[in-house]
């Protein structure tokens, strides 16, 4: 215990220091709207994400007794996490006042739930694993249910609930199994002791728990129960926000567990993770066809996304890995702006406006926006030359690079599938007439931040090339 | 002299003794969160054993952890629950399907 | 020479360019000016060059225009090819073109399309001039087509006729079918002869002669006569041969110029110019050349009976054609070539000659056409009756008359044929003869000659049409040009413009056959251009018997021919001018064979039924069934439904229920516990 | 001149342009953007001219290349460069779309900016597919290119445009998506994204098979091959003209030309062992479609079928290669029928074109496509009916007419490969013909049929200049094809030494 | 003896937690909770736990499950409705738990954990002291976790006090003196229409 370690640790402990602040404006400020805890917490998270960009060295850190990990993979992860809950704040906010949900509790949760995958992403032992990931999902819990009058929200937060104590429920049990074969909770021991051990019987007994704890998180099937339920039944804003920087904490959960920790098993573990992945590539698509709630359909198009990501890490390779850790940052920033589009359409009243029958003659009614929602929805569907094309191109191009030609064409073939429902959004917008002209009302910097988000989308597509070299540059440092 | 095995069984009874709890039980979420508590105590067991028969403490930290968070979770638990009967008037798991589909 | 070329083929093109294009700028008066001019200028040069190659004996010459493409080593090129037949057919096709431009300054004077139609005919020309003096099967295929195209568009010429319409579209399907035995014979003789160039493809002949090709698979054809059935098939609908015929009667939907230009001088005789011109490669084929002689046979003989029972003036003339393209195409089969062409010729005299007297008759009718309510036109109209004699007379060969020397030819060729199918055509076109000379003066008597029965028609048909175009005027009548003029007084005779064609296509009807008859059946006059196996010697024995004109006449006048034309000729007489009530009689007892003709042995019904039925009902089938059905129904529609019904069962797995979901969760984890732990299924 | 990146700037104006259209339009007067448009696009064709100009014909090596570091973590480049077979696709597609542009002028009344920008920027992408050498940024260029199109037939299409256009892109989506599969599998064997390098890889047979029936999927949908046909006449039915323009004349033509850059000279052997089912394939299309073009209704249905027939000429034209050379031996007919099918793909492209202009001009006029509700137009329309005939007669392929050539080329070669297949082919003369001018004959000919056909304009000057330019063209390749063929002469003729040397290791 | 203890406490354990999930009351649900936590609570003894078994009950027992029971009471359930239909799902879920217990106890059963396998440790020292070994543990090696566990308490904090608190903002109450001042046109609003043809 010494100074490197809070040095290197300063992103997060930063991050603490300023979420106290917030919840002390929030307690003593009479501000109605909340503007100063909404400005004090986006000042945080900038500071946090200089912070993580700039403090400390670029090689690997390992702090507080293996704790804490501090990996190029972790630095750039965090910045990803923290870029995408600055953004989705700015969606957010307007989307809260009309609903006067807004208060100051909820961006000190939002903050603590990026601490949480801030944890999460650098764990370097099961226990931070454990830690962060509660952390997280607490104040996502407490996050969904904040719009206390909504019956929807607090169902979807009590279903939440329920089933992520579950999950939680067994990673834990698989986590002590680990403990119990290895002796050990520190990730990279536990790695150390499964290769000289060969794994066995056991290993890979607790192995199925830490998937399955792990594909919760992620929402692959049949992990994936929770996920629709709660992202049609939360408030759009913290739909937003669970749906895109918590895949980053996940993905990165996963590699923390399976590839640092479990990678002597990972014959087994890929064999899983075809599984999961191929379900969830069938289920998701298949199954948002029929989907006429927008958040819904997002839902279960997560489910799907969530199984490309899996092709990736399936893989089992650094490519692979860094094709799913591109897919979870594109993903996060397609969906990102996704949720952003629905919450401005849903406008000023307190109604949502969720359903894909909402989007009816957006084109008409304000066509800039109604375009980067096309770019997110022909990029969702992966379709060049938009950013998740590249996505899906990165995992497929090492699914094949793995040999698994079969599984390529699958997900293809799938993806296919769910380029339908896609449409059906892109049709609502385009070809169908609204039912009134009224422009859709955006602050000036959500149109700021929509418009960066649906060009940044687009810009992706058309030059991957950096963020591909930042992922394996991520993956092989 | 108990082997470790006992211990074990006896937490993998527990672990699912509160997994059919969950989806045996159909009415009342107040059981859920119990069966929560009974599946953390499962854990707690497992990770105790652990600990005793290899002689390390980490074992028995975790635990403390674990108790930490799950209380942590049953009083964030309990919030939403009470949120829930607030809006619904009701607890009963099988009325809890406004979302399906 | 080679600008002498490009004129005859530019002029035209040129002509028609700016009566189609500019119509309403250079008027009426100049587009029939600078069509004309083209096509005289075409016409001049055409007979200087004939001059010079056919009677100055120039030799044949060859030239490439330019390069049209290049194809890997193959160089496809517009060119042409000059020498005597080629020369022989500009010379005919120009001065009929010009007679046919003159008299449509008359016969089309109140037509609104005027100079659209000026513009076809010169198109025609072009066209017609590119097929007969390509030097390549590719150019012959386009002139081929070119020519197709415009007769279509002639034949519609007065779009808002059903009846015009119908014939153009069928005239054009039936000789696609003809086109497409021709195209695919070009594509199977360039697969073997490398070239497509003519001179190259007969240099080869001799040794394509000994190949076979496999067909139909086990059974090897010989080469030779694969191409040249399927390139017969070309010449059978554009020759309007029998099965493919039907288009022709049709097609006299067309102003009468039209029908006189194409459908009896220039146009149906490409496929016996076609054939001619392939003479080196029908020569290695004895079965090819059989079929062309029986087929020419049939279509002599059964057309001319049709031709007994046809009432409309021009579609008696349309019969006769057909009936004479038989014996061309018989010529051909026996391998006199020479012969056919020479028909070819004199035929293109008197055949327009006849359409052009038919046409001066129409106008005089105000464009009745149907010869049950004409008669005794002779009084009104001298100068159209002695040129339909003139044309009739060379029609059914009457010694001395052009259509005797080519027509006697022709039999003497087949009976000296040794083809196995020679005596049955024999005997065709003997009898052919008989009812030539029968339909042609029934015709010619019924105009001509007895009493006039048309006032009272003339009458109530300008009721009719006083009435507002009745419907029934469609049928016959060509309803658009000069109603206004059309008073209800006796018919009166053409104007000059219609009379001076035909006194100038009179004079070649009588004169064309002695003048050229001893060069083309002795003298070889088409020299290499056509060559005739050593086998084939009929038209060798034709040579041998001939002397010279005067002494052919003499024994023209007690051969059996002669005495056969002068009997149909003498039976007319006796039907339609002594006993006039004797038809009505013959038509009672004969009604069977009668219906027959009548049905014209049915092929229309025929082919509307297997083919435009057939076609329909197929592409009916394979839309409903094929596309709609299966392939979208089943295939693609199918598996959406497939996919959205699967979607809606999977949904409710979903089913809202906390408990489910946890269920979920735990089955999961026992399916990997099972498989992965406990090896259950691996 | 030959310094500027003339390919680049050929494919980035319009798309630059179009977004610009986008942004700007929304607000300017709807002529200014019109204009604009306009513009653009007479730019981009002016930019394309001298890539015909500065062409080598000597060479088959690519031209114009340009190539910049793209994706360099996998070696990816931005490589363009176009050889005799592409330059003639690029050039219809420069010319076709300042006819589109034009088409659109008065038609398009809702959201006009869109509907420019929509066709800018589809420009731009199709120039991409012929142009880009690296097989990535091709499949980029390939995909991109349904999202224009698919909003053109949704906003701006017919009744059930709606449901033609989802199934337009799903089908092709469906079939592109596994060439992306196929075209990662090469890399993985050749360790190359570059096309030309794929060009030269030895593949074992199984390989090449399977790689051959994931490239299939992908272009035989494009081009469409029957039995995966029937999302082009739900298509091109919808689609408002200029779609249906754009759909006929270049969008089906990126399926041969992939055939043509993917399929054969990569997977040869794979091209052998399925070049009969190839040949089968078009045959049908050729016969099957053309009797169920004969049985249309609906004026585009009718001429969507008679696109897909005529397509068939071009497959068959480029899958007869193998047959012909085992008969004949020598690659005399290959070239043939591989330059007649080329030739088919530019020459369909104006004519086919121009038939939807055609009906593109009475739909304006009447808006109904039923051809029973025409009859007699020639009354009313003569400069119309006049021009339209002369694209009939090419649709039959006609001497003289450019829809001749490919049609010719093709029968001929197909000879040499077989008896039965050529008279199958050539029975395109006889119903190609009778479904063609039996639609000519319905809907032109014959008396007025009503007033609504009475009361018709005939075309205005701005139509007139479409279809003159149109018409020009077609007459132009019919008498004189030698430019265009001379253009593909060599390319073709290496790509068929290529196409037949075998590729096994 | 050891033996003993164990069996008994398992079997209190098991018993308990069983009633846990299938009584009527949920009243009775968390006292038979409490009985499973203390039936733990001596296993853990038994383990060497000592610092943890009395966690549990403190913390636990004293106060988790007082929380539950409050909150039990105050929601005032109609327990008698809760239990219908439970006895319909039984077969299915038990056989489900039964197979789960099987899949899992044949891995953590004496083949892999017996005696053989881990041997009973000795006991420890008279002196030892669990609690201030776990103290020095949780301030030295595990401080980071600590830290975080700290902060997740912190969160359910101000997440209970988010959901449950009721602000003063959303309590309706008459304003008597905005009543008197209330003016006609704030209340009733006249609105001309067109008659309506009578059909």
């Amino acid at each position: 215990m010494n100074m490197t370690d809070y040095i290197g640790a300063l992103p997060e402990i930063l991050l603490l220091a300023l979420l106290c602040a917030v919840l002390l404006v929030g307690v003593f400020s009479a501000d109605e709207d909340r503007n100063a805890a909404y400005w004090l917490a986006q000042f945080a998270l900038l500071a946090v994400f200089a912070a993580n960009t700039y403090i400390g060295a670029r090689t690997r850190l390992v702090l507080f007794e293996g704790m804490y990990v501090r990996d190029s993979m972790a630095i750039v992860l965090k910045n990803f996490i923290l870029a995408f809950a600055i953004i989705g704040l700015v969606y957010a906010r307007d989307y809260l006042r009309a609903r006067r949900i807004v208060s100051a509790e909820f961006y000190v949760l939002t903050l603590m739930a990026v601490l949480g995958m801030m944890v999460l992403v650098s764990a370097g032992s099961l226990l931070t694993v454990y830690l962060g990931l509660e952390l997280l999902s607490l104040s996502l819990y407490a996050m969904v249910a904040m719009h206390r009058d909504s019956a929807m929200a607090s169902e979807a937060a009590m279903k939440y609930f329920v089933m992520g104590a579950l999950a939680s429920g067994l990673l834990l049990y698989g986590i002590s199994m680990l403990y119990g074969i290895t002796g050990s909770i520190d990730i990279s021991v536990v790695r150390n002791a499964l290769a000289d051990g060969g794994g066995g019987p056991i290993a890979t007994y607790a192995l199925v728990f830490i998937v399955a704890g792990v594909g919760f998180k992620l929402g692959a099937v049949p992990f994936h129960m929770w996920l629709p339920d709660v992202y049609e039944g939360a408030p759009t804003a913290v739909t937003t926000f669970i749906a895109t920087a918590p895949k980053i904490a996940a993905f990165a959960m996963a590699m923390r567990l399976l590839v640092d920790g479990l990678q002597p098993l990972s014959s087994d573990w890929q064999l899983m993770l075809t599984w999961l992945a191929v379900g969830s590539m069938l289920l998701g698509n298949v199954v948002a066809i029929v989907q006429s709630n927008i958040k819904r359909m997002l839902a279960y198009s997560t489910i799907a996304h969530m199984g490309f990501l899996l092709l990736g890490v399936l893989s089992g390779n650094t490519g692979g890995y860094a094709g799913a850790m591109f897919y979870a940052i594109v993903y996060a920033l397609m969906t990102l702006g996704a949720f952003g589009v629905v919450m401005l359409v849903a406008g000023e009243g307190s109604a949502e406006a969720d359903r894909i029958q909402d989007f009816r003659g957006l084109a008409q009614r304000s066509p800039w926006f109604a375009l980067v929602m096309l770019i997110l929805m022909f990029s969702l569907a992966g379709v060049p030359p938009f950013a998740g094309f590249w996505a899906k191109w990165f995992v497929i191009k090492e699914v094949i690079a793995t040999g698994h030609v079969w599984l390529a064409g699958l997900a293809v073939l799938i993806s296919v599938i769910g380029a339908y429902y896609y449409l059906q959004v892109v049709r609502m917008m385009y070809f169908e007439q609204p039912e009134h002209m009224e422009e859709v009302h955006a602050s000036g910097d959500t149109e700021i931040a929509l418009s960066a988000n649906g060009v940044a989308v687009l810009l992706l597509g058309v030059t991957p090339g950096v963020l591909m070299a930042v992922c394996i540059a991520a993956m092989r440092g | 002299m108990i082997p470790l095995s006992n211990y074990l069984v006896l937490g993998a009874v527990l672990f699912c003794l509160s997994v059919a709890g969950m989806f045996i039980n159909r009415k009342n979420v107040i059981v859920l969160l119990m069966c929560v508590e009974l599946m953390l105590l499962a854990v707690n067991t497992n990770f105790i054993a652990f600990s005793h028969y290899l002689g390390d403490l980490t074992g028995q930290v975790f635990v403390f952890f674990i108790l930490t968070v799950a209380a942590a979770e049953s009083a964030i638990g309990l919030a939403i629950l009470v949120v829930v009967f607030r809006n619904r008037r009701t607890i009963n798991v099988a009325d809890l399907n406004a979302m399906k589909g | 020479m080679q600008t002498a070329i490009l004129v005859i083929v530019l002029a035209p093109l040129l002509g028609a360019i700016v009566a189609g294009l500019f119509g309403r700028q250079v008027g009426r008066a100049g587009a029939h000016w600078i069509t004309i001019l083209g096509v005289g200028a075409s016409f001049v040069l055409s007979a200087w060059m004939f001059y010079g190659v056919a009677l100055k004996g120039v030799e044949p010459f060859e030239w490439s225009l330019y390069r049209w493409a290049t194809v890997g080593t193959l160089d496809l090129e517009v060119g042409f090819l000059i020498d005597k037949l080629t020369v022989t057919m500009m010379a005919v096709v120009t001065f009929v073109s010009l007679m046919v431009h003159i008299y449509t300054i008359g016969y089309m004077q109140d037509d609104p399309g005027y100079q659209r139609f000026f513009a076809y005919i010169a198109l025609f020309t072009f066209s017609m001039l590119m097929l007969v003096m390509s030097n390549n099967f590719m150019q012959l295929y386009f002139g081929w087509e070119a020519v197709g195209l415009v007769s279509y568009l002639l034949i519609g010429f007065w779009y808002t006729r059903p009846t015009a319409i119908y014939a153009n579209l069928k005239a054009f399907l039936v000789n696609r079918v003809g086109d497409f035995g021709f195209l695919l014979g070009i594509a199977v003789l360039l697969m073997y002869a490398g070239s497509l160039n003519y001179q190259d493809v007969f240099a080869d002949a001799q040794e394509l002669a000994g190949q076979r090709i496999g067909i139909i698979a086990g059974q090897e054809w010989m080469l030779p006569t694969v191409i040249c059935l399927l390139l017969f098939v070309g010449a059978m609908g554009k020759s309007a041969q029998m099965p493919l015929h039907v288009w022709l009667p049709d097609s006299m939907e067309g102003p009468t110029p039209i029908s006189a230009l194409i459908h009896a001088a220039t146009m149906v005789t490409a496929g016996i110019f076609m054939v001619a011109r392939m003479s080196p490669l029908f020569e290695h084929s004895d079965t090819a050349l059989n079929v062309v002689l029986v087929v020419g046979a049939l279509t002599a003989f059964l057309m001319g009976l049709v031709g007994l029972v046809q009432n409309d003036i021009k579609r008696v003339v349309a019969y006769s054609t057909l009936s004479q393209l038989g014996y061309m195409t018989v010529a051909l089969g026996a391998s006199a070539y020479s012969v056919a062409i020479f028909h070819l010729m004199t035929h293109a005299f008197f055949k327009a000659l006849l359409f052009l007297g038919a046409g001066s008759v129409i106008i005089a009718l105000h464009h009745e056409q149907d010869i049950r309510r004409m008669g005794g036109l002779r009084r009104y109209m001298p100068i159209t009756w002695i040129t339909s004699l003139v044309g009739s007379l060379a029609l059914i060969g009457f010694p001395g008359m052009s259509g005797f020397y080519s027509k006697d030819a022709i039999i003497e060729a087949v009976h000296n044929s040794t083809l196995p199918a020679a005596h049955w055509a024999y005997l065709a076109v003997l009898s052919g003869v008989f009812v030539t000379a029968l339909y042609s003066f029934r015709m010619f008597f019924l105009v001509f000659h007895g009493k006039s029965r048309l006032e009272s028609h003339v009458t109530h048909d300008h009721q009719a049409r006083g009435a507002g175009h009745a419907g029934g005027a469609l049928g016959h009548g060509e309803s658009h040009a000069g109603h206004e003029h059309g008073h209800a007084g006796p018919p009166r005779e053409s104007p000059a413009v219609v009379t001076v064609p035909l006194i100038l296509l009179a004079i070649p009807s009588i004169l064309a056959g002695a003048i050229a008859a001893r060069a083309i059946l002795k003298d070889g006059f088409f020299g290499g251009s056509i060559i005739v196996h050593a086998d084939h010697g009929a038209a060798r024995v034709l040579a041998e018997e001939f002397h010279d004109w005067q002494a052919a006449v003499i024994h023209g006048l007690t051969a059996t021919p002669t005495l056969l034309a002068a009997a149909g000729l003498a039976t007319a007489w006796v039907l339609y001018l002594l006993w006039p009530s004797v038809p009505a009689v013959l038509a009672r007892v004969f009604a069977w064979p009668r219906l027959v003709l009548e049905r014209k042995y049915g092929f229309d019904e025929l082919n509307e039924f297997l083919f435009g039925g057939g076609a329909r009902g197929t592409g009916d089938l394979l839309s409903r069934v094929g596309d709609a059905v299966v392939i979208d129904g089943v295939g693609v529609n199918g598996t959406a439904r497939l996919v959205g019904w699967i979607s809606g069962k999977l949904r409710w797995l979903q089913s809202g229920y906390l408990y489910h979901y946890a269920f979920a969760m735990i089955i999961g984890v026992l399916v990997l516990l099972g498989y992965f732990v406990h090896g259950v299924g691996r | 001149m030959s310094n500027l990146p003339l390919l680049s700037i050929c494919i980035w104006l319009p798309i630059v342009g179009g977004l610009w259209v986008l942004f700007a339009g929304a607000r300017a007067p709807a002529l200014a953007v019109k204009k604009e448009s306009l513009i653009i696009s007479a730019a981009t064709l002016l930019f394309s001219i001298p890539l015909y100009t500065g062409f080598d014909l000597s060479t088959a090596e690519m031209q114009f290349v340009e190539r910049l570091p793209w994706i360099p973590v996998f070696d990816m480049t931005y490589h363009l460069g176009i050889d005799g077979i592409a330059l003639p696709l690029i050039l219809l597609t420069t010319f076709t779309t300042v006819l589109v542009v034009l088409a659109g002028w008065e038609v398009v009344q809702d959201r006009a900016y869109q509907y420019f920008a929509a066709f800018l920027i589809l420009e731009g992408l199709m120039l991409g597919v012929f142009a880009a050498l690296d097989a990535i940024l091709f499949y980029v260029f390939w995909e991109a290119m349904l999202i224009p199109m698919f909003i053109i037939i949704g906003v701006w299409g017919g009744k059930r445009r709606v449901y033609a256009a989802l199934k337009f892109f799903l089908y092709t989506f469906l079939g592109s998506v596994f060439m992306l599969v196929g075209l990662l599998y090469l890399y993985f064997k050749g360790g190359s994204f570059e096309i030309l390098d794929m060009h030269r890889l030895p593949l074992a047979l199984d390989a090449q098979k399977w790689l051959f029936v994931a490239f299939f999927l992908a272009f035989a949908v494009k081009v469409p091959m029957w039995p995966v046909h029937t999302w082009l006449p739900d298509a091109h039915v919808e689609a408002p003209t200029g779609g249906s323009v754009i759909l006929a004349a270049i969008m089906l033509k990126v399926g041969g030309y992939g055939f043509l850059r993917f399929s054969l000279p990569i997977l040869p052997d794979g091209s052998y062992y399925f070049e009969g089912v190839m040949v089968a394939l078009s045959l049908i299309a050729i016969v099957y479609i053309s009797f169920v073009a004969l049985v249309q209704r609906d004026m585009k249905r009718l001429i969507a079928y008679s696109s897909i027939s005529h397509m068939g000429f071009v497959t068959l034209g480029l899958f007869m290669v193998f047959r012909i050379m085992q008969h004949s031996g020598s690659a005399e007919g290959a070239i043939m029928g591989m330059t007649g099918g080329m030739v088919q793909m530019i020459s369909h492209g104006f004519i086919s074109g121009a038939l939807f202009l055609c009906v593109g001009v009475l739909y304006d006029r009447m808006h109904s496509r039923e051809i029973a509700d025409y009859g007699g137009v020639v009354n009313t329309m003569p400069k119309f009916a006049s021009l339209m005939m002369l694209f009939v007669m090419a649709n039959c392929g006609l001497p003289a007419t450019s829809g001749f050539v490919g049609e010719f080329l093709v029968i001929l070669a197909s000879a040499k490969a077989g008896f039965w297949i050529a008279f199958l082919a050539a029975t395109i003369l006889v119903l190609g013909a009778a479904y063609t001018l039996w639609l000519y004959k319905r809907v032109i000919f014959g008396p007025v049929a009503n007033d609504a056909v009475a009361a018709l304009r005939d075309i205005g000057r701005r139509e007139q200049v479409i279809l003159i330019a149109l018409a020009v063209a077609v007459l132009l390749f019919g008498v004189w094809p030698a430019p265009l063929i001379d253009v593909m002469r060599t390319s073709i003729e290496n790509l068929v030494l290529n196409v037949v040397t075998s590729k096994l290791p | 003896m050891e033996q003993f203890i164990f069996w008994a406490f398992a079997a209190m354990l098991v018993f308990s937690a069983s009633m846990v999930i299938t009584v009527r009351n949920p009243v009775h649900a968390v006292l038979f909770l409490v009985v499973a936590f203390v039936a733990s609570s001596g296993l853990w003894l038994l383990l060497e736990a000592e610092f943890l078994a009395i966690a549990l009950v403190l913390v636990y027992v004293g106060a988790v499950m007082v929380l539950f029971l409050f909150v039990v009471m105050m929601l005032d359930i109609n327990v008698a409705k809760l239990r219908e239909g439970f006895i319909r799902y039984l077969p299915v879920g038990a056989t489900f738990a039964v197979a789960t217990i099987v899949a899992m106890g044949l891995v953590v059963g004496s083949r892999n954990f017996g005696l053989e396998r881990y041997a009973a440790p000795a006991r420890e020292a008279a002196d030892y002291n669990n609690t201030a070994e776990l103290g020095t543990l949780l301030y030295t090696r595990f401080l980071y976790p600590f830290e975080i566990a700290g902060l997740v308490l912190l969160v359910a904090i101000i997440a209970a006090i988010a959901l449950s608190i009721r602000g003063a903002r959303q309590i309706k109450t008459p304003k008597p003196e905005r009543q008197v001042e209330v003016r006609r046109e704030e209340r009733v609003r006249i609105v001309k229409m067109p008659a309506e043809k009578r059909t």
